[in-house]
C-alpha cells in the first residue's frame, strides 16, 4: 500500500457521507422515448429523408399544378405529339394535350388510388393475416384457403362482373383493387404473427385475459410493423398499375381524366414517335414508388427494436 | 405427417370446389356470350351453338357438367378455337410458359437474393443504397414498360436479341428478364428485411466467433433462415409465373399459356376459362402446399409447430 | 421447351445463297386462326389463309372481279336464278380430283344446323338454304346439286347480282368430302388430312405460333403462283409487328396481315412507303333513338354535325380516311360523289339543331344534356372518342362522358339499347350499297341497335331487293340513305382506308378494291 | 393447515404428434395451499415451465385436472368466468426482456389489464393506480412513461411483477423470475415477492434453478425430473433429508461462494432408474412424498 | 503457469446511440496467464459482455467504438487487426461460449456440421477426420450416442445438451484462450456442475486459459483462480479467488457477497440488497461511480475517481476506503459472519 503515491487530499474529504441511492432511481433528464428515437433514426437515414421530401413535392405539385396551369388536362390545343418545349415542358400528346398538366392531374388519381388501396389492403390484409395466424389450426387453414381461392378465381372475370353491377369511377375501382390486393399482405402478416404470437409478452397479455382484438391491436400489429411497411410500399405500385388495367377495362376514371398508369400504358405504344409520353409518367411513377420505398425502409429500420441500441 | 398431408389434400379439394363454383357463377353472370359478334346470325344458329356446347341446359346441369369435367380433366372443345380441345391448348402452352417462368424465377430469385444480401450486409452504406435502388426500380417499372423498352432498345435498335418469337434460348432472355424484374425487386426487399433480422441474432455472432468469414456466414448460416419469408412469397408467385404472363407473352409473341387466361375470358370461351382456371388453381394450391412442406425442410423446428394439434 | 426447332430456317437472312432461288414471303397475323375450316371461319385472318389454300368456284382477280376458278364454265339461267357450274380438272393435294360433290357437301355442311356455322347466312341466297339452316327444311331441299362429277347446279332464292362474287367467298369453298367424312377433325391440324385445292398447301401449323404455306405444285394455275413459301407468324401487338417490319423480318404489313400501328403512320408517311387505299367500310357512331336525349332527332343532328372530321383524320386517325358525310363509302360504285346531306364541322348548323332539340325537349341549359359515348375498349377508339367528346363539349356546351367496356359487354349493351352514342365500324361483305343500309330496315334487325325505324325507308329497302338493275337500285338506296340522314340513327364519321407498307421487292401485294390481299398474285423480285 | 387453493390431479401435457409425443409433463399431482410458496426445481427441460403454463391455461392440457379455488380451470368457461379466472391467477415470466412488449411504455404495460377488464376507466384514477403499483414494486411514477428498453433488467422484472399484480390476483406463478438477473437484483426481486406475499396473502408457485434462492423463498419444494414430480415436501425436509437420488444429486451440486470448500466438492452423479407402472407417491415423513416403487423408495431411504 | 497470455491495457469502449455516447467499458486493465481462470463478476450492464466481446473484436462497429487501449494476445495487439486477420484468431486461438445456448446455435443446421465447420475452418484436415474429431468432442462433453446426435438439429437437444455443444464448438480448435460468457445461467445445478467439471478437465489437459463471466458467486468460487469485480464499466476489485471471497475490500464486492442467500439463511429475514440502480453510462457520475449506492461513501467519492489501490501482490481495489486517511471500515457483519463460518468449517476439516 505504501508504494503508491497519493496527491494531497483534504482530510474532510474522507468523512463518511453515505449513499444517495434514491437519486439513482430518478430519471435521467433526457430519456429518449421510443418514438423520439424512431424519429431520430429515421431522420438520419438520408435515403428516407430524400423520399419524404420527394413525396411532399409530388403531392404539392399534384395539388397545385392543375389548379394554376394555363392549360387544362383535357384541353386539346391542336398541337399533336410535339416534343417538350418551353411552353409545354413535357410536350403534348396525340390529342394535343399538355403532358405536364396531365402528369400532375394524373398524379392526383394515381396517388389517391395508390394510397387508398394501400390503406384498405393494409386494413383487410393485416386483420386477415393476424386473425389467421393467431387462431391457428383449422381457422388458419380455412382463412388461408380462402385467400388461395381468391387468388385463383380469374380476376378479369370478377372485374367484368363488377362492371355490370357498378358504374365506373373511383369507388368501384377501389373495390376492385381491394378484392385481391390484400392477399399478399395477409400472407406476410400471418407469417410474422406466427412468430410473434409465441413471444412471452403475448403470452403475458393472454394470461391477463386479453382477447384476440386486444392482442392484434396492442401486440401483433405494432411488432409486425416492419414487415407490414415493406409490404405496403409494394402494394402502392401494384395498385397504380392495376388502376391502369382497370381503367382500360372501363372500370376506372373515364377519359379524358388522366392517371399515371393509363398515360404510361398509352405512351408505351408511342415509344418510337413520342417517347416523352412514356418517359414522364413512367419517371414519376418510379420516383414516387422509390420515395415510398425509401420512406418505408427508413421507417422499418427505425422501428426495428433489434436494430436499436 | 401423412395425416397432415391427407388433411391438406382435403382442403385443396374443397378449395378447388369453391373455385370452380365461383368461376362458374361469375362466368354466367358476365354479360356476353361466346358466340356474340358484330354481325348477328339467326337465332336458330345461336340455339344450335348453345345446344352443341350444352349452354341450353339449366344452370345446375351445366354446373354439374363442369364439376364432372373438372374431376375428369376433360373440359371439352374451345368455343372460340373451333374443335381444339382445351386440354391441348393448355398442354401446348404450358411447357413454354413453364420454361420461361422457370428462367424468370431463377433470375428473380438469384438476383433478388443477391441484392437483398448485399443490402443487409452493407446496411445503410453505399452498396445498400445501390441495391435498394435497383430493387425499387425493378418494382416500379412495370413489366409491360420494361418489356417494350428492352424490345425496342436491345432487340430492335441494337439487334442483340430477336424482336419476338420463340425459337430458341436467345428468344427467352428478354421476356424472362421482363417477367423477373419486379419479382426480383420484391424478393430483394424481403430478403434484405429478414437478413437484417438474422444478422442480429446470436448464432451469427457465434459463427463470427468461430472465425468464419462474412460471406461464408451468409451462405452457410443466415441465408437459409432468412429465406423463410421469401419462400412464403414464392409459392403463389411461382404458380403465377409458370402459368405465363399475358402481357410479356403478348409483347414477345410467345405462344405460352398466359394469353389463354385473358383471351378465354374476353372471348367468353367458357370451356377454356374453366380449364385454365382449374389448371392454375391446382398449381397454385399445390405450390402453397409445397411451400408449407418446404418450410419444414428449411427449418426443422417447424415440423413440431405444424404438427401441433 | 422452345417450340420450334432451332435448326429450322430463321426468319432473317433470307437473302443468302440458295434462298435466292426459292421465293419466300414473311408475314404476320395478329392471332391464332380460330378455325381453318372454310365453312366455320368467320374472321378475316382465317379467311385470308383459307383463300390462299382453298379455291372456290370463282376467285376475285386483282380488281376484285370474280373470275372462273374451279368453275371452268358458268351458265346462268334467264331468270338469273339457276347457275350451272362446270368444273375444271383440278386435284386435291392428296391426288383426288375435285368433284362437284365436294361443293355440295361443303355447302350443306355449312347449312347443316348441327354444325352451327356462324356464316351459314352467306348461303341463304341458295334456295332452301335458310329453311334448312333454321331447321325448317331438309338437306335434300337445298338447291345445290352435283349433277355429275363435274357439274354443279345451284338455284337461288332471289336473283342475286353479286352471286358470282359470293362464290369466291370462303364459306362457298369446297372441301374433300372423303377426307372430311373420314376425319371430322381434319381442319384442326396441318398435315395429311388437311387436303386443299388452292394455290398453296397448308404445310405447317404451330398453334399460337406460326403457319407455313407452300406452293401447291398440283394447282391448276400453278404457273401464276410465284411464291414458293409463305411464313406467317402470329404477333399480336401492332407495335411489335412494325418493329419486325422495320427490322426486315417481315415483308408486308397491312390487313389482314396485321395493321400498321397508328403511332408509326407518321414515320411511314414521311418516307413515302405508306400505301393508302379507300375501302368500302365506314366508322360511325350509332345514336340510340330511344335514349334520354338522343331520342330527339335534332339533338342527333347536332351531334352529327358538330364533328370536325377532317381534323380528326389529319391528327388522330392519320390514315387519310375520308370524312363520312353519308352512310355509304365512296368506294361503292355510284356513291363516289358527296350527296350533300350535311357539311363536315358545321358548327352553325349544329348549334341551330341543338337549340331546336332543346326546345323540343324543354331543356334550358345545354350543360344539362348528358351524353355518354360508349365504345369497346381500345386505344384507337378511345382517341377518337376523346377528340369528339372535347369537340362536343367545347362547341355545344353539353356534358359528354366516355364509357368503355369490354367487347362482349359492349355488344350486349348495344343490342339492349343501353347507351347514348356507340361506336361501330361496318364493312361491306359484298360490293353493294345495300349492305350498309339493310340493318336499319327494321328496329329489331339484330344489327340495327338504334331502335330506329321508318316506314318509307323500309319500303325503299324492299323495293331495292327486287330491282335487278344496278343503276336503279343505286337511286333507290340513295333515297333511303337520304331519309336516314335526316333522322340520324347513325352519325357517320369516316370511311376507312386500308393502310399497308411493304418491302420494295414485294410485288402485286396491294389490296384489291375491297381490301383483300391474295397471296396468289404476289411475287418477289430481287 | 390453510385451505387448498390449487389442486393438480394427474396433469399431463404432451406436445407433437399423438403417436410419438413429447411428454413434457407426464402425469403430476400436487396441491398448493393458500398463502404458501411452493418451489419447483428440476433439470432444465423437465417440464417446469410447461407445468406453470398449463396451470394458467396457456396450453390446452392433454389430460388431468387443474382445480383452482374449487373450480376446474380447464373446464368450459364463459368469457366472464374466464376474466374472473385471469384476475385470480397471474404469471411472472422468465425473461424480463422478452416478456415486455418493446413498443409499450411501462405504464401501458401495467394498465393493459385495465383495458382488458374495463377497470379504472377514469384517466386520473388509472394514473394513480399505475403509480401505486409502480411504487409497490419499488419504482416511481415517472417510470410510467418509459419504454421497456430503458430499464435495467431488475427494473424490467419489477414491471413484469407489477403487471402480474395489477389485477390483485391471489395466486402467482413465477417462472424463473430471477434467472436472468444479477445477484443483487435477484435479492431485490425476491425481497419484493416476499414482501408482497406478506401484504396481500399471495400464494406462489416459484420455479427456479437456484436452489439456495428456492430454499430461501419456499415453504415447500417439489423436485421434478423428466415430466414427473419425484419428490415433494417441506423445504427443510427436502434440503436436509432428501430421499430421491435425483434430489440428492441436485443438492450436492449447489455451488457455494466459498472457494475452499468448492475445491473439495464431490458431486453425487444421478443415474436415472426407470420405474415401472407400480410407481407411486410414498410418504416418507410428514408431508414429504417420494415417487417410486415400494422397493426403490425403501432402498433410497436405506442409503440415506 | 507463468507466461502471460493476455494483457488488456486501458480498454475503453463506447457506443454511439441517439441518446448519447454510452461509455460501456471505461479503462479496464487485467492480465491472464496460461492455464489460469479469471472470473468476471458484476452488476448486469457493468460491461462484462462488452469486455469479452471486445477481446474477440466482436463489437459491432457502428455503433461500437474502440476508444482506446490495447489487447495484447501473446504479445500481439488485436485492436488494429483487420476482420480477415481476426478470423484466424477467432475460434482458433480464442474461442467463446455465449450466454444463451438456445439462440447461439443455428436452428437450421445439424449439430455435427456446426462443430466440423470450425475445425475445417482452422485445421487442414479432411471432412471425415473432422467428423471423427467432432464425435470425439461430443463424447468428451458428455453427450450420449454422439453418432446419432451428430445428425440432429439443435431443437432436438435439451438446454443443457445444447450448452455442451456450444462448449464442444469452442473447444474444437484447441484454443489457447476460452471466453465463457455466462455459460451456465440457463442450466440447472447438476448440469452446471457437469459443465464446470468438464471445463476444468480440459483446462488441465491442454493448459487453456479461461475467462469466465457469471453472476453466480458459487460458480466463481468453484472455477476461478482470479476474480475481477466489475462495476459501471470498470474493474473495481481484482484478486485471487481467496482474496476476493475471504478478504473483500470494495464495498460493492461486500454488497454482492452479502446479497446471496445461504442454504441456512433464515427465510423470515429479508435478503440484503444493494440499494439503488446502476449509473447511467452516458453521463457517468463524477468521482466513484458506486458512491451513490455505497452506505460508506466518503465525501471525496462524489468528487474524485479513486485510483486502484494495491492491497497485496495480487489484490487490488478501486475505493477511497483504502486511502491511508480514510476511516477504517470493517467488512459488514453479514458478510464477515459468513466468511468466518466458512473459514471455521475449513479449520474443522483441517484439524
Ligand atoms: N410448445 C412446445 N412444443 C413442443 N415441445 C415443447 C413445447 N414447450 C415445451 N416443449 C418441450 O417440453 C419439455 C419441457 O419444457 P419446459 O419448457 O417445460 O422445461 P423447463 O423445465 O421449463 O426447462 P427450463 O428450465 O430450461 O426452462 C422440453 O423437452 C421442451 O422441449
Ligand atoms: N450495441 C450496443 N449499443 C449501445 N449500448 C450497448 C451496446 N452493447 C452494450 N451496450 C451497453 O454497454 C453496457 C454494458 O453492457 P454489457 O452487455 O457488457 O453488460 P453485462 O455486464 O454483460 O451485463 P449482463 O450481466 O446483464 O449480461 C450496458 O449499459 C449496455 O447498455
Ligand atoms: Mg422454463
Ligand atoms: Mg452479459
Amino acid at each position: 500500500m505504501s508504494q503508491q503515491q497519493f496527491e494531497k487530499i483534504d482530510k474532510e474529504m474522507f468523512e463518511i457521507v453515505g449513499g444517495k441511492h434514491e437519486e439513482t432511481e430518478k430519471l435521467a433528464d433526457k430519456s429518449v422515448s421510443f418514438w423520439k428515437e424512431v424519429f431520430l433514426r429515421f431522420s438520419q437515414n438520408k435515403l428516407a429523408i430524400f423520399g419524404l421530401i420527394a413525396l411532399v413535392i409530388i403531392i404539392l405539385m399534384a395539388t397545385f399544378v392543375p389548379m394554376f396551369s394555363q392549360f387544362s388536362y383535357r384541353e386539346q390545343l391542336g398541337l399533336y405529339n410535339t416534343p417538350p418545349s418551353s411552353t409545354h415542358w413535357f410536350g403534348t400528346d396525340d390529342l394535343g394535350r399538355d403532358v405536364f398538366v396531365r402528369v400532375w392531374a394524373g398524379a392526383r388519381i394515381s396517388l389517391f388510388i395508390g394510397i387508398t388501396a394501400a390503406v384498405i389492403d393494409l386494413i383487410i390484409g393485416v386483420l386477415w393475416g393476424s386473425i389467421s395466424g393467431l387462431a391457428g389450426g383449422r381457422v388458419d387453414n380455412i382463412m388461408m384457403r380462402i385467400a388461395d381461392v381468391l387468388t385463383a378465381v380469374p380476376y378479369l372475370l370478377v372485374v367484368i362482373v363488377l362492371l355490370v353491377v357498378l358504374q365506373p369511377g373511383l369507388v368501384p375501382m377501389i373495390i376492385a383493387l381491394s378484392i385481391t390486393g390484400w392477399i399478399n399482405m395477409a400472407r406476410i402478416v400471418r407469417g410474422e404473427v406466427l412468430s410473434i404470437k409465441n413471444q412471452e409478452y403475448v403470452l403475458a397479455a393472454r394470461t391477463l385475459g386479453a382477447n384476440t382484438k386486444h392482442l392484434i391491436i396492442k401486440h401483433l400489429i405494432p411488432n409486425a410493423l416492419g414487415a407490414i411497411l415493406v409490404t405496403m410500399t409494394l402494394t402502392i405500385p401494384t395498385a397504380i398499375f392495376t388502376e391502369s388495367f382497370l381503367s382500360y377495362l372501363g372500370l376506372g376514371v373515364p377519359a379524358p381524366t388522366a392517371s399515371w398508369g393509363t398515360m404510361a400504358s398509352e405512351g408505351n405504344n408511342a415509344i418510337t414517335n413520342a417517347p416523352w409520353r412514356l418517359f414522364f409518367p413512367a419517371i414519376f411513377i418510379s420516383l414516387t414508388i422509390f420515395a415510398f420505398n425509401a420512406v418505408g425502409d427508413g421507417l422499418r429500420d427505425a422501428l426495428d427494436p433489434k436494430l436499436r441500441k | 405427417m401423412i395425416n397432415y398431408i391427407v388433411k391438406r389434400l382435403m382442403y385443396i379439394v374443397l378449395a378447388l370446389f369453391v373455385i370452380i363454383t365461383a368461376t362458374f357463377f361469375l362466368m354466367r353472370m358476365a354479360p356476353g356470350s361466346p358466340f356474340a359478334s358484330e354481325r348477328n346470325f339467326p337465332p336458330q344458329i345461336e340455339e344450335r351453338l348453345n345446344e352443341k356446347y350444352g349452354l341450353d341446359n339449366p344452370w345446375y346441369i351445366q354446373y354439374k357438367d363442369y364439376l364432372i369435367d373438372s374431376v375428369t380433366f376433360d373440359f371439352g372443345e374451345s368455343m372460340k378455337y373451333k374443335s381444339r380441345s382445351t386440354n391441348d391448348m393448355i398442354l401446348e402452352g404450358f411447357p413454354i410458359s413453364l420454361t420461361l417462368g422457370i428462367q424468370a424465377m431463377l433470375i428473380a430469385i438469384g438476383l433478388g437474393i443477391l441484392l437483398g444480401v448485399i443490402s443487409a450486409l452493407y446496411h445503410n452504406r453505399f452498396p445498400d443504397y445501390l441495391s435498394t435502388t435497383i430493387a425499387v426500380l425493378g418494382i416500379s417499372v412495370p413489366s409491360f414498360i420494361l418489356a417494350g423498352l428492352m424490345q425496342y432498345l436491345l432487340a430492335y435498335k441494337l439487334g442483340l436479341f430477336p424482336i419476338s418469337g420463340w425459337k430458341g434460348f436467345i428468344y427467352s432472355i428478354l421476356p424472362a428478364l421482363a417477367i423477373a424484374m419486379s419479382h426480383m425487386g420484391f424478393i430483394a426487399k424481403l430478403t434484405r428485411s429478414s437478413m437484417l433480422e438474422q444478422n442480429n441474432s446470436d448464432y451469427v455472432k457465434m459463427a463470427r466467433a468461430k472465425g468464419i468469414g462474412k460471406w461464408t456466414i451468409v451462405f452457410r448460416h443466415t441465408l437459409r433462415n432468412a429465406l423463410l419469408p421469401v419462400v412464403t412469397y414464392l409459392g403463389p408467385l411461382t404458380a403465377g409465373v409458370v402459368t405465363g404472363s399475358f402481357i410479356v407473352e403478348q409483347i414477345f409473341a410467345i405462344p405460352g399459356l398466359g394469353k389463354h387466361f385473358v383471351q378465354s375470358i374476353t372471348n367468353r370461351d367458357y370451356t377454356v376459362i374453366m380449364g385454365t382456371t382449374v389448371f392454375y388453381s391446382i398449381i397454385l394450391l399445390f405450390a402453397v402446399f409445397i411451400v408449407d412442406i418446404l418450410y419444414g425442410i428449411i427449418d426443422p423446428r417447424i415440423k413440431l409447430r405444424g404438427a401441433k394439434k | 421447351n422452345f417450340g420450334g426447332e432451332t435448326s429450322k430456317d430463321d426468319d432473317k437472312g433470307k437473302d443468302g445463297g440458295d434462298k435466292a432461288k426459292t421465293k419466300e414471303l414473311n408475314l404476320v397475323i395478329p392471332s391464332e386462326p380460330p378455325s381453318m375450316n372454310p365453312q366455320l371461319v368467320t374472321d378475316s385472318t382465317s379467311g385470308a389463309l383459307i383463300t390462299s389454300v382453298f379455291e372456290g368456284l370463282t376467285r376475285l382477280n386483282k380488281e376484285a372481279k370474280a373470275e372462273n376458278a374451279m368453275a371452268e364454265d358458268i351458265k346462268i339461267s334467264k331468270n338469273k336464278l339457276t347457275y350451272t357450274f362446270r368444273l375444271r380438272d383440278a386435284k386435291w393435294t392428296n391426288g383426288d380430283p375435285v368433284v362437284a360433290g365436294d361443293f355440295e357437301y361443303a355447302w350443306k355442311f355449312a347449312l347443316n344446323p348441327d354444325n352451327a356455322s356462324e356464316y351459314a347466312t352467306q348461303l341463304y341466297y341458295v334456295k332452301g338454304g335458310e329453311a334448312y339452316n333454321k331447321g325448317k327444311g331438309s338437306a335434300d331441299d337445298v338447291a345445290v346439286k352435283a349433277v355429275d362429277e363435274k357439274t354443279l347446279e345451284v338455284t337461288l332464292e332471289n336473283p342475286t347480282p353479286y352471286f358470282l362474287e359470293l362464290t369466291s367467298f370462303y364459306t362457298y369453298m369446297p372441301v374433300n368430302q372423303k377426307v372430311a367424312e373420314a376425319n371430322k377433325d381434319w381442319s384442326t391440324e396441318a398435315g395429311k388430312d388437311y387436303v386443299t385445292n388452292g394455290p398453296f398447301t397448308f404445310d405447317d401449323w404451330k398453334h399460337d405460333t406460326s403457319v407455313t404455306l407452300k406452293k401447291n405444285a398440283d394447282y391448276w394455275d400453278a404457273a401464276t403462283v410465284k411464291l414458293d413459301q409463305v411464313n406467317i407468324s402470329m404477333v399480336e401487338k401492332e407495335a411489335v409487328a412494325v418493329q419486325k417490319f422495320k427490322a426486315g423480318e417481315i415483308d408486308y404489313l397491312g390487313p389482314p396481315y396485321q395493321n400498321v400501328a397508328l403511332d408509326s403512320i407518321d414515320e411511314f408517311k414521311k418516307n413515302n412507303t405508306l400505301n393508302i387505299m379507300d375501302v368500302s367500310s365506314v366508322y360511325w357512331y350509332k345514336l340510340n333513338t330511344k335514349g334520354k336525349f338522343t331520342k330527339n332527332a335534332n339533338i342527333r343532328k347536332a351531334l352529327t354535325l358538330a364533328m370536325n372530321r377532317q381534323d380528326l383524320i389529319d391528327n388522330v386517325t392519320k390514315g387519310e380516311q375520308k370524312p363520312a358525310l353519308g352512310m355509304i363509302p365512296g368506294a361503292i360504285a355510284g356513291f363516289e360523289e358527296d350527296r350533300g346531306y350535311y357539311k363536315d364541322n358545321d358548327m352553325e348548323g349544329a348549334k341551330a339543331a341543338l337549340e331546336a332539340g332543346m326546345k323540343e325537349l324543354g331543356i334550358k341549359n345545354a350543360s344539362d344534356i348528358k351524353i355518354a359515348i360508349s365504345m369497346n375498349t381500345s386505344e384507337a377508339h378511345a382517341a377518337v372518342a376523346q377528340f369528339i367528346q372535347e369537340g362536343w363539349h367545347k362547341n355545344l356546351g353539353i356534358n359528354v362522358t366516355i364509357d368503355n367496356a369490354e367487347w362482349q359487354v359492349y355488344l350486349d349493351k348495344l343490342s339492349k339499347l343501353d347507351y347514348d352514342v356507340g361506336r361501330l365500324g361496318w364493312n361491306a361483305d359484298y360490293r353493294d350499297p345495300y349492305t350498309f343500309l339493310e340493318m336499319f330496315s327494321t328496329a329489331d334487325n339484330g344489327n340495327n341497335d338504334t331502335g330506329w325505324e321508318n316506314a318509307d325507308y323500309k319500303a325503299l329497302m324492299k323495293k331495292s331487293v327486287a330491282e335487278t338493275d344496278y343503276e336503279k337500285r343505286v337511286d333507290i338506296l340513295k333515297e333511303a340513305e337520304g331519309i336516314a340522314m335526316k333522322e340520324f340513327p347513325v352519325a357517320p364519321i369516316y370511311y376507312y382506308t386500308n393502310l399497308s407498307v411493304k418491302k420494295e421487292s414485294v410485288k402485286d401485294m396491294g389490296p384489291d378494291p375491297i381490301a383483300n390481299v391474295q397471296l396468289k398474285w404476289v411475287d418477289i423480285t430481287k | 393447515m390453510s385451505k387448498k387453493l390449487l389442486e393438480i390431479k394427474n396433469l399431463t401435457q404432451h406436445f407433437g404428434s399423438s403417436n410419438n409425443p413429447i411428454k413434457a409433463v407426464d402425469g403430476i399431482s400436487f396441491d398448493i395451499y393458500e398463502g404458501e410458496t411452493l418451489g419447483l426445481v428440476g433439470e432444465s427441460g423437465c417440464g417446469k415451465s410447461t407445468t406453470g403454463r398449463s396451470i394458467i391455461r396457456l396450453y390446452d392440457i392433454t389430460g388431468g385436472e387443474v382445480i383452482f379455488d374449487g373450480k376446474d380451470v380447464h373446464g368450459k368457461k364463459s368469457a366472464k368466468e374466464l376474466k374472473q379466472f385471469n384476475r385470480e391467477m397471474q404469471m411472472i415470466f422468465q425473461d424480463p426482456y422478452a416478456s415486455l412488449n418493446p413498443r409499450m411504455t411501462a405504464g401501458e404495460i401495467i394498465s393493459e389489464s385495465f383495458d382488458i377488464h374495463g377497470l379504472y376507466k377514469n384517466k386520473k384514477e388509472r394514473r394513480e393506480k399505475v403509480a401505486s403499483l409502480l411504487e409497490a414494486v419499488g419504482l416511481n411514477k415517472e417510470h410510467a412513461n418509459r419504454y421497456a428498453h430503458e430499464f435495467s433488467g431488475g427494473q424490467r422484472q419489477r414491471i413484469g411483477i407489477a403487471r402480474a399484480l395489477s389485477l390483485n390476483p391471489s395466486f402467482i406463478i413465477a417462472d424463473e423470475p430471477i434467472s436472468a438477473l444479477d445477484v443483487s437484483i435477484q435479492a431485490q426481486v425476491v425481497n419484493l415477492l416476499k414482501q408482497l406475499q406478506k401484504e396481500h396473502n399471495l400464494t406462489y408457485l416459484f420455479i427456479a434453478h437456484d436452489l439456495s434462492m428456492v430454499k430461501y423463498i419456499s415453504d415447500r419444494i417439489a423436485v421434478m425430473y423428466s415430466g414427473k414430480i419425484v419428490e415433494i415436501g417441506l423445504a427443510d425436509d427436502i434440503y436436509h433429508s432428501p430421499v430421491h437420488p435425483y434430489t440428492k444429486s441436485l443438492l450436492s451440486a449447489i455451488p457455494l461462494p466459498d472457494p475452499l470448500s468448492e475445491s473439495r466438492r464431490t458431486r453425487i452423479p444421478y443415474v436415472h432408474e426407470e420405474v415401472d407402472e407400480s410407481a407411486s407417491f410414498h410418504e416418507v415423513s410428514d408431508k414429504h412424498f417420494v415417487y417410486g416403487t415400494v422397493a426403490t423408495v425403501q432402498k433410497w431411504k436405506d442409503t440415506e | 503457469m507463468s507466461d502471460t497470455i493476455l494483457q488488456v491495457q486501458d480498454l475503453r469502449i463506447n457506443f454511439k446511440t441517439y441518446a448519447g455516447i454510452v461509455q460501456a467499458v471505461r479503462g479496464v486493465n487485467f492480465e491472464l496467464k496460461a492455464g489460469e481462470t479469471l472470473a468476471i463478476v458484476g452488476e448486469s450492464g457493468s460491461g462484462k459482455s462488452v469486455t469479452s466481446n471486445a477481446l474477440m473484436k466482436l463489437i459491432p462497429q457502428p455503433p461500437g467504438i474502440y476508444e482506446s487501449g490495447k489487447i495484447l494476445f501473446n504479445g500481439r495487439d488485436l485492436i488494429p487487426l483487420s476482420d480477415k486477420q481476426m478470423s484466424k484468431v477467432r475460434g482458433n486461438e480464442i474461442a467463446m461460449i455465449f450466454q444463451d445456448p438456445m439462440t447461439s446455435l443455428n436452428p437450421t443446421m445439424r449439430i455435427g456440421r456446426q462443430i466440423t465447420e470450425v475445425i475445417l475452418q482452422h485445421k487442414k484436415i479432411s471432412r471425415s477426420e473432422a467428423k471423427k474429431r467432432a464425435i470425439e468432442l461430443l463424447t468428451q462433453v458428455g453427450i450420449p450416442m454422439p453418432e446419432k446426435r451428430y445428425k440432429q438439429y439443435p431443437h432436438e437437444f435439451s438446454g443443457g445438451m445444447r450448452q455442451r455443444v456450444v462448449i464442444a464448438i469452442a473447444l474444437a480448435a484447441d484454443p489457447k484462450l476460452l471466453i465463457a460468457d455466462e455459460p451456465t445461467t440457463a442450466l440447472d445445478v447438476t448440469i452446471q456442475a457437469q459443465i464446470l467439471e468438464l471445463m476444468k478437465e480440459i483446462q488441465k489437459t491442454s493448459n487453456t486459459s479461461i475467462i469466465f463471466i457469471t453472476h453466480d458467486l458459487g460458480v466463481v468460487a468453484n472455477v476461478a483462480d482470479r476474480v475481477a469485480v466489475m462495476y459501471a464499466g470498470q474493474i473495481v476489485e481484482y484478486g485471487t479467488v481467496n482474496e476476493i471471497f475471504y478478504n473483500p475490500k470494495h464495498p460493492y464486492t461486500w454488497g454482492l457477497l452479502g446479497s446471496m442467500p445461504d442454504i441456512d439463511s433464515n427465510s423470515d429475514e429479508l435478503l440484503r440488497t444493494i440499494p439503488g440502480s446502476p449509473p447511467d453510462l452516458i453521463h457517468p457520475p463524477k468521482g466513484d461511480a458506486f458512491a451513490a449506492r455505497n452506505e460508506f461513501a466518503l465525501a471525496i467519492d462524489y468528487e474524485k475517481e479513486p485510483p486502484m489501490f494495491q492491497i497485496s501482490e495480487t489484490h487490488f481495489a478501486k475505493t477511497w476506503l483504502l486511502h491511508p486517511d480514510a476511516p477504517k471500515i470493517p467488512i459488514p457483519e453479514a458478510v464477515s459472519k459468513r466468511i468466518e463460518g466458512y473459514l471455521a468449517k475449513e479449520d474443522q476439516l483441517n484439524v
